[in-house]
C-alpha cells in the first residue's frame, strides 16, 4: 500500500481531507460537485459541521442504503441522499435566501480556472454545449468563505490558476482559497493577493511556480 | 368553491393559449408536475416561455413538451442531461434564458410577491450582468434582476386538503412553491387529498389561496435521475 | 322594533351588510377594523368566503369561547380569535407577499377622506399623534378590489368624498368602490369616474349631491 | 456545538453594542422575546435603533427600553397603544421611521436574503416615497425600499430542538421568521427545547442555521392586549 509520503503531490481525496481542515466546528458548509463532495468523508471527528443542498435541505445525510432510497430526497447533483435526526427542509426561494444573505459559513466548489485575482470560471466553455450555471453563481456571490479545489494543470498541462481567466466567469473577485494537488494558496481578504500557504508532499516551491502563470506570494 | 377537478386536463381547461408563460416547480425529475405537463402535451399549445429550474431530460418530464417542439424560450439555470434540448438549442431553434438558479427562485417569489425587480450581487461582472442595471448599495454592486409573473403556474405536492391547501415532501418542495405564486393561476397536482382539517395549520407549505384547482395525481411511478446508494456492512 | 324601510341611511351594521353583496364563492378577503370587520357577520349562505389576517393566517374564524381564548391567536387587530379547520399560519414577510402580490380578491377598509379620483386617506391626522399606517398601505396597492366603508360626513357634517384628499394619502388612485349611509359609488377601473350606483332607503340623489363635494356620475 | 444557553443575559454576552441595530420579533404583544428583551433592558446598552413591527405597549415588550431611553429610532408600522412612546415622540426624544407593515416584513426578509433593495407599489403617492426612487416597470411606479441587515435579531419561538430548529406557533410567527434571518446573529427564546429528532423536518419553520443561540425562557404569562371572546349560547 502506498502511503502518501511515496506519492507526489494530493491525491483526490487528500485534496478534499485539505479543504476538510477549513471546517470549524458549528459551520453550514455547501459541498460542489467531484472532489468537493469528498469533504464530506473528512468532517473531523468531533465537530458538528452540518452540509447544505440547494434544492432545498440542511443537513445531509450519507447515501441511503438500497431499501431506503427515496425519488422525494436528493441532493443538488440530483443523487440520492438520506436525511439526519436535524434536517430540515425549505423551498428554492429559502434557499437561496440562506445562501446569497450570507448564512452559509462555507463553499467548497470545482473550477476551470481561478484568476489571480480571485475570479472564478466554472461554468461554461464557449464552443461546447451550455448546460447553465445552476446555483454555482449564487454561491460564489453568497457565502462567507468560497474554496476552490482544483487540479493545478489542466489534462493539456495549461495552468488553471492564471493571470486572468479566459472563459466566461462564475464570479469576480470572490475565491478566499485554492487547494491543487500540488499546493494551497489562501488570501485574508478580496484586496490581497493570494500566498503560497503549503505544498503537497514530494513538490517544491519552484515547482509550484513553473506550473502556475498566476502571481501569488511565497 | 370546488377546486378539485377529475383530470388534468378538465383543470387546465380554459387556460392554455399559445405563446402564454408557464412558471413549472421541480428540480431535475424530483417533484416535477408530470400529470399536468402531459395534459399541456396533448392540449397542443405551442410558443411557450417556460420557467422551470431545468428541462427535464429526453421525454421525461419538461423534455416532453421539448419534444413536440411547443416550447419556444426557456428561463432556467440548468438544463444538461437533455439531448434534443440541445439539438433545438445548437440549432438556434429554442431560445434560453440562463438564470442563476438562486436569482431563478427569487425571481419567481418576487413575480409573486408584487416585486418587479430586485438587487442581487450574483452574476455581477458576468455574463448574467449584460444588459442589466447595475446600482450600488454601501460601495457593492448588484444587478436589478426582474420578478416573474407567470400566466400560469403548475406544480405538484404531497398531500392538499379539499380547501388546496397543500403540502410537499422533503426536497420535492424545492421550485413548486415559488413557481406556485408566480402565476396568475396555479394548478396543482398532488399524491393525496385529505379531507380539510387533517393537515396541521401551524404545517402548511402553501396556503389555499394560492391552489386555485388542484387534481389528484396518483399513483406516481417516480423517476431518479442519479441512484446513489451505499452498501450494509456484513453483520 | 325599527325596520330598515323607516329608518332614513344604512345602519353600521347595513353598510356591512352591503359590502359583503361584493363577496363571491370562493373570494380571499381582507377586513379591516372597525365596520368591515361587521362584513365577516354577512357572508351569504352556502359561499365559501376565507379572510386572511395580515398578521399571518388565511381562515379566520369567529371569537373564541371564553375557554378557547389563546395569546398565539391574534388578528390584525389584536384581538383574539378562533381558527378553522382550514386554516393556515404563515409569517408576515410571506403575508404581505400574497397581499402584494394580487392574490387577495377584496379588501374593505375605513377611510377618512376618499378623493374622486380614488386617492385614501385613513391612516394620519397631522399635528395629531401619528399611530403609523400598519398595513393600510399595503392593502391599498396590492388586493385587487378596494372598497371603503365610511360615513357619508364627518361628525362636523364635512364631506368625506371630496375632490382632492386634504389628509396624507395612505394610496393614490386606488379605491374602487365606496359604502356610506347614504349611497354607493363604483368604478369599473382607475381611469374612470366614480358613478353613483346605489341610494340607501330614503335618501335621494339630490340628498347625496348636496352632500358630497366630489365629481362623480349619476 | 452548544447552541443553548442558560439565560438570556448568558446568550447575548459580547453581542450589544451602543448605537446598534436590532431586529425583533412579535406583532403587538404576540411573539415576542420577553426575556431577550428584559436581558436588553439589564444590560444598559443604549442608542438603539430598533426594526419591530410594534413598540409595544407602556412597560410591556420593547415599551421596557423606551421607558429606560435606550432606544434612539423605531423602523415600525404601528405605535399606537404606548403613552410613554407618545411623549417621547412628541418631544423630539425618539425618532421613527414609519414602514409600511409589509415593507417592514420584506425589507426584514431582503436584508437576510442578500438582497440591498427591492421594488414596490405600496407608498407609491404618499409620503412614504419621499426621498425614494421611483422607477417605473410595465407602465406603472414602484418605490425602492432598502433590505434590514441588523446587527443582533431577537425573536421568541414555540419548540426548537438542541440543533437549533425552531417551529412558531399559530399567529405568534409572525416577524419572528424575517427578522430572525434579518440579523448577523439571531437569539432565540423558546417554550421548550426538544431532543434533535423531535421535530418534523418537513415542519420547521427556521432552520437551524439561523438559530446561533437559544434559551428556554418558560414560563411565559403571554398577554393579551384585546381579549374578545363570544358567549356560548345556553343549552
Amino acid at each position: 500500500m502506498a502511503t502518501a509520503a511515496e506519492t507526489k503531490g494530493w491525491t483526490r481525496d487528500q485534496m478534499a481531507a485539505r479543504a476538510a481542515k477549513e471546517l470549524r466546528d458549528g459551520y453550514y458548509v455547501n459541498l460542489g460537485i467531484g472532489i468537493p463532495t469528498l469533504v464530506a468523508n473528512n468532517i473531523p471527528g468531533g465537530m458538528t459541521v452540518t452540509l447544505q443542498s440547494e434544492n432545498g435541505m440542511l443537513g445531509i445525510g450519507p447515501f441511503p442504503y438500497e431499501d431506503q432510497v427515496d425519488p422525494d430526497l436528493i441532493n443538488a447533483g440530483k443523487q440520492t441522499i438520506s436525511e439526519l435526526p436535524s434536517s430540515s427542509y425549505f423551498d428554492s426561494a429559502a434557499s437561496f435566501a440562506m445562501i446569497r444573505g450570507g448564512h452559509i459559513d462555507l463553499t467548497v466548489l470545482g473550477a476551470m480556472e481561478v484568476s489571480e485575482k480571485g475570479d472564478i470560471a466554472n461554468w461554461m466553455i464557449p464552443g461546447k454545449m451550455i448546460k447553465g450555471m445552476g446555483g454555482a453563481m449564487d454561491l460564489v456571490a453568497g457565502v462567507k468563505k468560497i474554496i476552490v479545489v482544483m487540479e493545478h494543470n489542466a489534462k493539456s498541462g495549461d495552468p488553471k490558476f492564471i493571470p486572468e481567466c479566459t472563459l466566461p466567469l462564475t464570479g469576480k473577485n470572490v475565491v478566499d482559497m485554492i487547494i491543487t494537488d500540488l499546493a494551497v494558496f489562501h488570501r485574508p481578504d478580496h484586496d490581497s493577493p493570494f500566498k503560497l500557504i503549503e505544498l503537497a508532499p514530494g513538490v517544491t516551491a519552484e515547482e509550484v511556480r513553473e506550473k502556475t502563470t498566476a502571481n501569488y506570494v511565497e | 368553491m370546488q377546486k378539485i377537478y377529475s383530470s388534468a386536463e378538465e383543470a387546465l381547461q380554459g387556460l392554455l393559449f399559445d405563446g402564454m408563460t408557464i412558471a413549472a416547480g421541480g428540480f431535475g425529475l424530483c417533484g416535477i408536475p408530470e400529470r399536468l405537463i402531459d395534459a399541456i402535451q396533448a392540449s397542443g399549445v405551442k410558443d411557450l416561455t417556460i420557467a422551470s429550474n431545468n428541462a427535464g431530460i429526453d421525454n421525461e418530464g419538461l423534455g416532453k413538451l421539448l419534444r413536440t417542439r411547443q416550447v419556444k424560450k426557456m428561463i432556467s439555470s440548468y438544463v444538461g442531461e437533455n439531448k434534443e434540448f440541445e439539438r433545438q438549442f445548437l440549432a438556434g431553434e429554442l431560445e434560453v434564458e440562463f438564470t442563476p438558479q438562486g436569482t431563478l427562485a427569487e425571481r419567481l417569489r418576487a413575480g409573486g410577491a408584487g416585486i418587479p425587480g430586485f438587487y442581487t450581487k450574483t452574476g455581477v461582472g458576468t455574463q448574467v450582468a449584460e444588459g442589466k442595471e447595475v446600482k450600488s448599495f454601501d460601495g457593492e454592486d448588484y444587478i436589478l434582476e426582474r420578478g416573474i409573473r407567470a400566466d400560469l403556474s403548475v406544480v405538484k405536492g404531497w398531500k392538499a386538503d379539499e380547501s388546496g391547501n397543500l403540502v410537499f415532501r422533503k426536497t420535492a418542495r424545492n421550485f413548486n412553491q415559488p413557481a406556485a405564486t408566480s402565476g396568475k393561476i396555479c394548478v396543482a397536482e398532488v399524491e393525496e387529498i385529505v379531507p380539510v382539517g387533517s393537515l396541521d395549520p401551524d404545517g402548511i407549505h402553501l396556503p389555499s389561496i394560492y391552489v386555485k384547482r388542484l387534481i389528484l395525481g396518483a399513483p406516481y411511478d417516480k423517476k431518479i435521475e442519479f441512484k446513489t446508494v451505499r452498501q450494509r456492512e456484513a453483520a
